[in-house]
């Protein structure tokens, strides 16, 4: 290659960088407009709404008065209802990825599960209200209780749970199966010495992004019968009187933070609007700690996993 | 093609012996009426350019293939004392691969600590005892020639560890368990030559204890380690005989011809 | 030796033990069968009342929307186009910003960048949607107004586009994640060619990671599908046939929750249509998620 | 355990709180919003003892509770007004004649009467903007009966949402906008709104909406009563009958305080009387009816 | 260690020297101080134990190390004719993989029809124009021998051919835009037995008309194929020389032991 030649795949490749350059600042730009639309709607609560978070806010029940209603009923339940959608979602949503990816034949029934799955990921959430309100509340006779909200919500993210499962899952080395096979491990023992826990890192992903749903959820919540005023909390295991037993707030009736909020953002007093400000940046606030907590756990589950 | 009608040349006793062994990956027939003697406490090398179906015999002896859908075997591994056909239906994958054990190309231990690697052979089994597993582990260890750089690093993870080492974790694994034939696949292609150098050690120290069948893609180390050497090409069986005579006077030409590097 | 020998027979309590495990197994998978099964029965049963009041053609061609009035329409159409039209907004928005930020993070980030910015982008699914409604009623309508002063105050447009980067994290999260799985031999081939970045990233790594990202974009255009507050708030809910985003429009699920949670008796067939609704919009979800199965089975084998 | 309507929830809150309070926290009350016809459809199943109520039971609701065998009370315990605003900068509207509504609201309106114009030769060339209650409401069921004659029947080419503060930001932004919600929103937003006298017929004067003008009467025919509605079985439980009761002694003040048209006096020591008595039944006999003043109401209740 | 001092024995022209090159993943130091003459339009071929460094030596020659952060290069590679040093700070890397190709161990064809896996190249390089491409694409498919086999399904996807026309494809993909020098790391170990004798004809009809450097872990594909041979030992070169030379009698006692089995 001569000099003229080489002058010309230089300035060639400067053209071309340019463009690298280019799309690098849109990268940019693209990341800051998702970053700071997320940051302009966190501190726009966060200015509508510091002026009521108090220990107050967070241990009062809900009242007509704006400057006395707090939300103590309302997150109370929803870390209920999280708990068990967390208890519901992840056992069924690992089983169902786990079969998908060790045990389903490839065959028409998987197929089907598999369409299925993702379907699900698309249905609104008041579908799945009117569903648990047929299926758990009047079929099952679970009631109008933290349990049966719990449930759908666990359905609603169950499809979340399950495809994050399977990625995890695919991205153990077909080695390590093999390592274990070998050892003489029944697919039962591979599955739950080996695939579950090493996939747990990128189950807590779906987890996480499934529970930040849930928790914001209204209308499936709303129709299988959340209150909107309760000013006492479900009995706590071991502290009620003597016959509640450990398992009673299951069925408790509840309100969660979003109700909460969409009620107090309906009402005419603009003092209420700012009580859903201020809902909603504890709202983010619970969302935030469950990623960081996750993220956190993530973190130290995968310095654990090397291939 | 049968190349073994010599094959009781020696007396010594069989620990397995392939017989018109063909093994298809769905309509590809990647092995072609194998018959092959494996002797007891010896080391049985097998060579062969790449993709002439090595890892694939090999990973009959412990039914890995039935891992995938659609892998079929035929013909019949005869497995001794017990005279019975690894393959059969009847027999139980599980019970085959408690007894005949594997060590892969890559070291592959869990992401457990080393400890709980070499335990986990032992668990599978239902051993829960915690005397007897600290006992097993630490005679795996030392006999895969590990037990002085780990004794002091049992709760550590296995990754943790260089991959000379990683090596020998994975065949403490599998001697752990007491196996009477062990698979090595490849052992060594992933390490640096000092590694290989103290597998190759570790592999001929073994042998008093367990048979060893071995692939290898590199002569010389064949040569080195193994008592017998069976020579494949494309999923069929060329040559078997004793070591040296396969390396210094060949029975047929395309075996001559690989082991002088002129085939092709 | 047709008999093996006993160390190396069956055993059949752990062979049934595995079974019944698998059928445990089966069965979780089996839940989303089970729930889709029950809500297809829901919605059918409901509708099949409905169907009896509504001839299916009225349904289907009918240009007014208007069960709940005294003159009752029932032109799903109108619903579907205002649902299409703001998904269609949405997806406007999400997928090209969610497909470049994946590429930006996935192959320009530095590592810390991409570890940090991420979980915080996954954060913005986390807000809850009647704030994205305020936003886009109080915030992004008046702005597009100083552009375009004839918009007017409610409209598909603003709530669409706070749809999309309300779903920008799904789009964005889950490509990155498919890009990343993408062999870094692939790309290694591409550099050796002497392409640069942007090149390797448009021509080898996207295209490589289709699967994955249409599977990332399906589940966006599900999510935007299904969205109800924001259209709710910032929409106008006023079923008006038209694919134009500048106007008011109403769409499906937003009709849903606001009948199922009015002062209408259930049971009456302004109640009933709901679930002639919620089936239309199943189908609709269906039929998006039956060609991103078909494009991913294409494309699966690409590597 | 009370459910039902969003507009009378603030009331039952009230109530429930301090009820609660009063008794120092050993009788549980809740209270939820599924709507007029979600509470109904749990007070006919027996699942609730009071259904908050928007509008009278109607005749599918009725028949509902006839077959679950529940039977009920029923108790007027404020008036909605319906406030017709529009933007503070409309300059030519001084007042409203129910004809005038009518002809912008029927349903043949729709797509024809866009400009204000078109109403009033008087009045300028500008867009006419629609913003109201949704369709599935009771309040819009009250508001077409009160304007149109015909429940439910109207144009459907409006902004609708169940929120109304959303109808406020929606009236507050255009000049040419008119709209109907509940009077609180109004009284909250009165610095962003401007409220029109209505005139009922040719004749009479024109009415602005005010506590003194819906309480006498005057403020015709756009108030309306709401309602709670005790199950006659729940009523024998001592903590119902107790909460039922300080519903109505305390019914005016707290009514007043969420910002809503109490009843007279009067009316609450009726409510409790007929409770006394437990006199069933509703006195709507299954519909809407418009126009009724307090002077009927209780003229109806001391039947 | 420096074997180097003989190098100019030869007057051959040069295509490339490596001057007291050492690399460094981090701080593990992967090339020791390694001086190695490429001749122009010769197969120049690395041979060595797993985990010498062949590849890194050779990812060195296209600046394939710069992708990942944390590695470093010392030294000097003195590209000719114009005397360019590849690894200079100042030299772009991609204009240096635009003079220099590579083909990979693994076949990496592109998620693409053939004839957008062999027009990439020339894509990349802004060219547009169908005529063009449509001859260049011929002619590499031509060079690397896979016209015949392909020229009626140039749409089909290239992941649809056999691994070893896979192969054949990468190498028609690096041949389409001239390169000066042409880089493989081991083509033929992912290959069965006839793939690999195509490959390695392919390799000599090529050198015609480009300078190789081929990495290999068969000793006998080395000394079919090349000209030169380098033998290198954890991060060193050992010795370098005509093939012939270093096959029949090396210089060294280390490569002797290699070549015949012995080394450890
Ligand atoms: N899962 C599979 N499905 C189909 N064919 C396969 C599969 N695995 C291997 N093969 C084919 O079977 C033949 C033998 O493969 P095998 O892996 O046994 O070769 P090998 O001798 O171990 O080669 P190497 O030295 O590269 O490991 C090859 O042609 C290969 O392409
Ligand atoms: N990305 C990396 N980071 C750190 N060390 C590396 C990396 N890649 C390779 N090494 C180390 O550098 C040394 C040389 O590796 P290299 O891959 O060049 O060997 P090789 O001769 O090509 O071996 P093989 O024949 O197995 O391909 C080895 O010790 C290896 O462990
Ligand atoms: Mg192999
Ligand atoms: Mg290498």
């Amino acid at each position: 290659m001569n000099q003229q030649e080489l002058q010309a795949l230089r300035a060639m490749i400067v053209a071309h960088k340019r463009w690298d350059t280019l799309f690098g600042v849109i990268g940019i730009l693209a990341l800051m407009l998702g970053l700071m639309t997320f940051a302009a709607l966190f501190a726009d609560m966060a200015i509508n709404g510091l002026g009521r978070i108090s220990v107050d806010f967070l241990t009062s029940f809900p009242s007509r008065r704006a400057a006395n209603a707090g939300i103590l009923s309302a997150w109370v339940g929803s870390v209920l209802v999280m708990l068990v959608t967390a208890f519901a979602a992840v056992p069924l949503g690992v089983a169902a990825g786990v079969y998908l990816e060790e045990y389903a034949p490839k065959n028409w029934i998987t197929d089907i599960i598999e369409i299925n799955v993702s379907n699900l990921a698309g249905v609104p959430s008041i579908i799945y209200g009117l569903l648990a309100l047929g299926l758990f509340v009047y079929t099952f006779g679970l009631g109008q209780s933290i349990l049966t909200a719990g449930l759908t919500l666990a359905l609603l993210i169950l499809p979340v749970v399950i495809v994050a499962t399977r990625e995890a899952i695919r991205s153990i080395p077909q080695i390590i199966r093999e390592g274990a096979y070998a050892c003489g491990a029944t697919t039962w023992q591979v599955v739950s010495d080996h695939i579950v826990p090493y996939s747990s890192a990128g189950i807590l992903t779906g987890v996480i992004i499934g529970m930040a749903r849930a928790i914001g959820e209204t209308a499936p919540i709303i129709t299988v019968g959340a209150l909107t005023f309760i000013a006492f909390l479900p009995t706590m295991p071991f502290t009620g009187e003597l016959p509640a037993g450990p398992f009673d707030w299951l069925f408790a009736p509840f309100t969660v933070m979003p109700i909460q909020m969409f009620n107090w953002t309906s009402r005419p007093e603009a003092a209420f609007l700012s009580n859903a400000a201020a809902a909603g940046f504890i709202l983010v606030l619970m969302t935030l700690a469950m990623n960081g907590l996750a993220i956190w756990l993530r973190y130290r589950l995968r310095k654990n996993i090397k291939w | 093609m049968n190349a073994m009608t010599d094959r009781y040349e020696t007396l010594l006793p069989l620990k397995a012996e392939a017989r018109n062994l063909s093994f298809y990956y769905g309509n590809f027939q990647a092995l072609k009426n194998i018959n092959m003697p494996i002797y007891e406490k010896k080391v049985t090398s097998l060579i062969g350019p790449s993709g002439c179906g090595k890892s694939t015999y090999l990973r009959c002896f412990n039914r890995m293939h039935d891992l995938y859908p659609g892998n079929r075997y035929e013909g019949a591994i005869d497995f001794h004392p017990d005279h019975t056909d690894l393959l059969s239906k009847k027999v139980d994958p599980i019970e085959v691969r408690m007894r005949i054990s594997m060590v892969f190309q890559k070291p592959n231990p869990f992401p457990k600590s080393i400890y709980e690697n070499v335990a986990y052979g032992l668990r599978v089994r239902g051993e829960n005892a915690r005397s007897v597993i600290d006992d097993k582990v630490e005679a795996a260890l030392r006999g895969a020639a590990l037990w002085g750089e780990v004794k002091d690093r049992l709760k550590e993870l296995g990754a943790n560890l260089s991959g000379g080492q990683q090596q020998r974790l994975c065949i403490a694994r599998a001697l752990a368990t007491d196996p009477e034939l062990m698979l090595f696949d490849e052992p060594t292609s992933a390490l640096d030559p000092i590694a290989t150098a103290s597998i190759e050690e570790l592999i001929t120290e073994l042998k008093e204890r367990v048979t060893i069948l071995i692939v290898t893609h590199n002569m010389q180390q064949a040569a080195r380690i193994s008592d017998y050497t069976a020579y494949m090409y494309i999923g069929e069986m060329v040559e078997f005989g004793v070591t040296d005579q396969i390396f210094i006077k060949p029975k047929r030409k395309e075996t001559e011809d690989y082991i002088t590097g002129r085939f092709g | 030796m047709s008999e093996p020998s006993a160390r190396l027979k069956k055993d059949l309590t752990r062979h049934v033990k595995e079974r019944v495990i698998e059928a445990i197994l089966f069965l979780a998978a089996f839940v989303s069968v089970f729930t889709t099964t029950a809500i297809v029965y829901i919605l059918v049963s409901e509708s099949w009342v409905f169907f009896q009041h509504v001839p299916l053609g009225d349904f289907l061609f009918d240009t007014q929307w208007t069960p709940l009035f005294d003159d009752a329409h029932y032109g799903i159409m109108v619903l579907l186009s205002g649902t299409i039209t703001s998904s269609l907004v949405a997806l406007l928005v999400a997928i090209p910003l969610g497909t470049i930020i994946a590429i930006y993070l996935s192959e320009f980030a530095p590592f810390a960048v991409r570890e940090i910015a991420k979980p915080f982008l996954e954060l913005l699914g986390g807000i809850p949607t009647i704030i994205y409604g305020y936003f886009a009623l109080l915030f992004l309508t008046p702005l597009l107004q100083k552009v375009y002063p004839d918009l007017p105050g409610f409209n598909l447009l603003s709530a669409g586009i706070v749809m999309g980067i309300m779903i920008i994290p799904y789009v964005a999260s889950l490509s990155e994640d498919a890009m990343r799985a993408v062999p870094m031999a692939l790309r290694e081939g591409s550099y050796a060619t002497g392409a640069t970045r942007l090149q390797t990233a448009l021509w080898v790594v996207v295209p490589s990671a289709i699967s994955g990202i249409a599977s990332a974009y399906i589940l966006g255009v599900s999510r935007a599908v299904g969205e109800t507050m924001i259209l709710a708030v910032a929409g106008g809910m006023q079923p008006n046939l038209t694919f134009n985003p500048a106007e008011p429009g109403a769409t499906i699920t937003s009709f849903i929750v606001q009948v199922a949670l009015g002062d209408l008796p259930h049971g009456s067939i302004g109640y009933q249509t709901i679930f002639a609704a919620g089936l239309t919009l199943m189908l609709l979800t269906l039929v998006f998620n039956l060609i991103g199965y078909y494009m991913r089975k294409k494309y699966r084998e690409a590597y | 355990k009370v459910d039902g309507s969003s507009t009378v929830y603030p009331i039952t809150e009230a109530v429930a709180e301090d009820f609660q309070k009063s008794k120092k926290n050993s009788i549980r009350v809740t209270v939820g919003i599924s709507g007029t016809g979600g509470g109904f459809k749990k007070f006919c199943r027996g699942e609730t003892d009071v259904s908050d109520a928007s509008r009278p039971i109607l005749k599918k609701e009725m028949d509902d509770c006839k077959a679950a065998g529940v039977e009920y009370m029923e108790f007027p315990i404020a008036y909605d007004a319906l406030t017709v605003v529009i933007n503070p900068k409309n300059d030519w509207i001084k007042s409203l004649t129910v004809a005038e509504l009518k002809t912008i609201w029927e349903p043949g309106a729709q797509g024809k009467i866009t400009n204000w114009k078109q109403v009033n030769p008087a009045w300028p060339d500008r867009p006419l903007k629609l913003f109201g209650a949704g369709a599935d409401s009771g309040t819009f069921d009250y508001f077409t009966e009160a304007i149109n004659g015909k429940s439910k029947s109207s144009r459907g080419d409006f902004t609708a949402s169940e929120d109304d503060n959303v109808l406020v930001q929606g009236v507050a932004r255009d000049v040419g906008a008119l709209g109907f919600f509940g009077f609180s929103y109004y009284e909250e937003n009165h610095d962003k709104l401007k409220a029109v006298p209505i005139i009922e017929k040719d004749g009479k004067p024109a009415v602005l909406p005010s506590l003194k003008t819906v309480i006498d009467g005057t403020y015709q025919p756009l108030a309306r009563p709401i309602f709670i509605y005790v199950n006659v079985k729940s009523a024998d439980k001592p903590e119902v009958r107790e909460f039922v009761e300080y519903y109505m002694k305390n019914g005016e003040k707290l009514v007043k305080e969420v910002k809503i048209v109490p009843l007279p006096a009067k009316a609450y020591g009726y409510n409790l009387e007929h409770f006394s008595k437990r006199v069933k039944g509703t006195k709507f006999g299954g519909e809407n009816k418009v126009g009724v003043t307090i002077e009927d109401l209780m003229k109806m209740e001391a039947k």
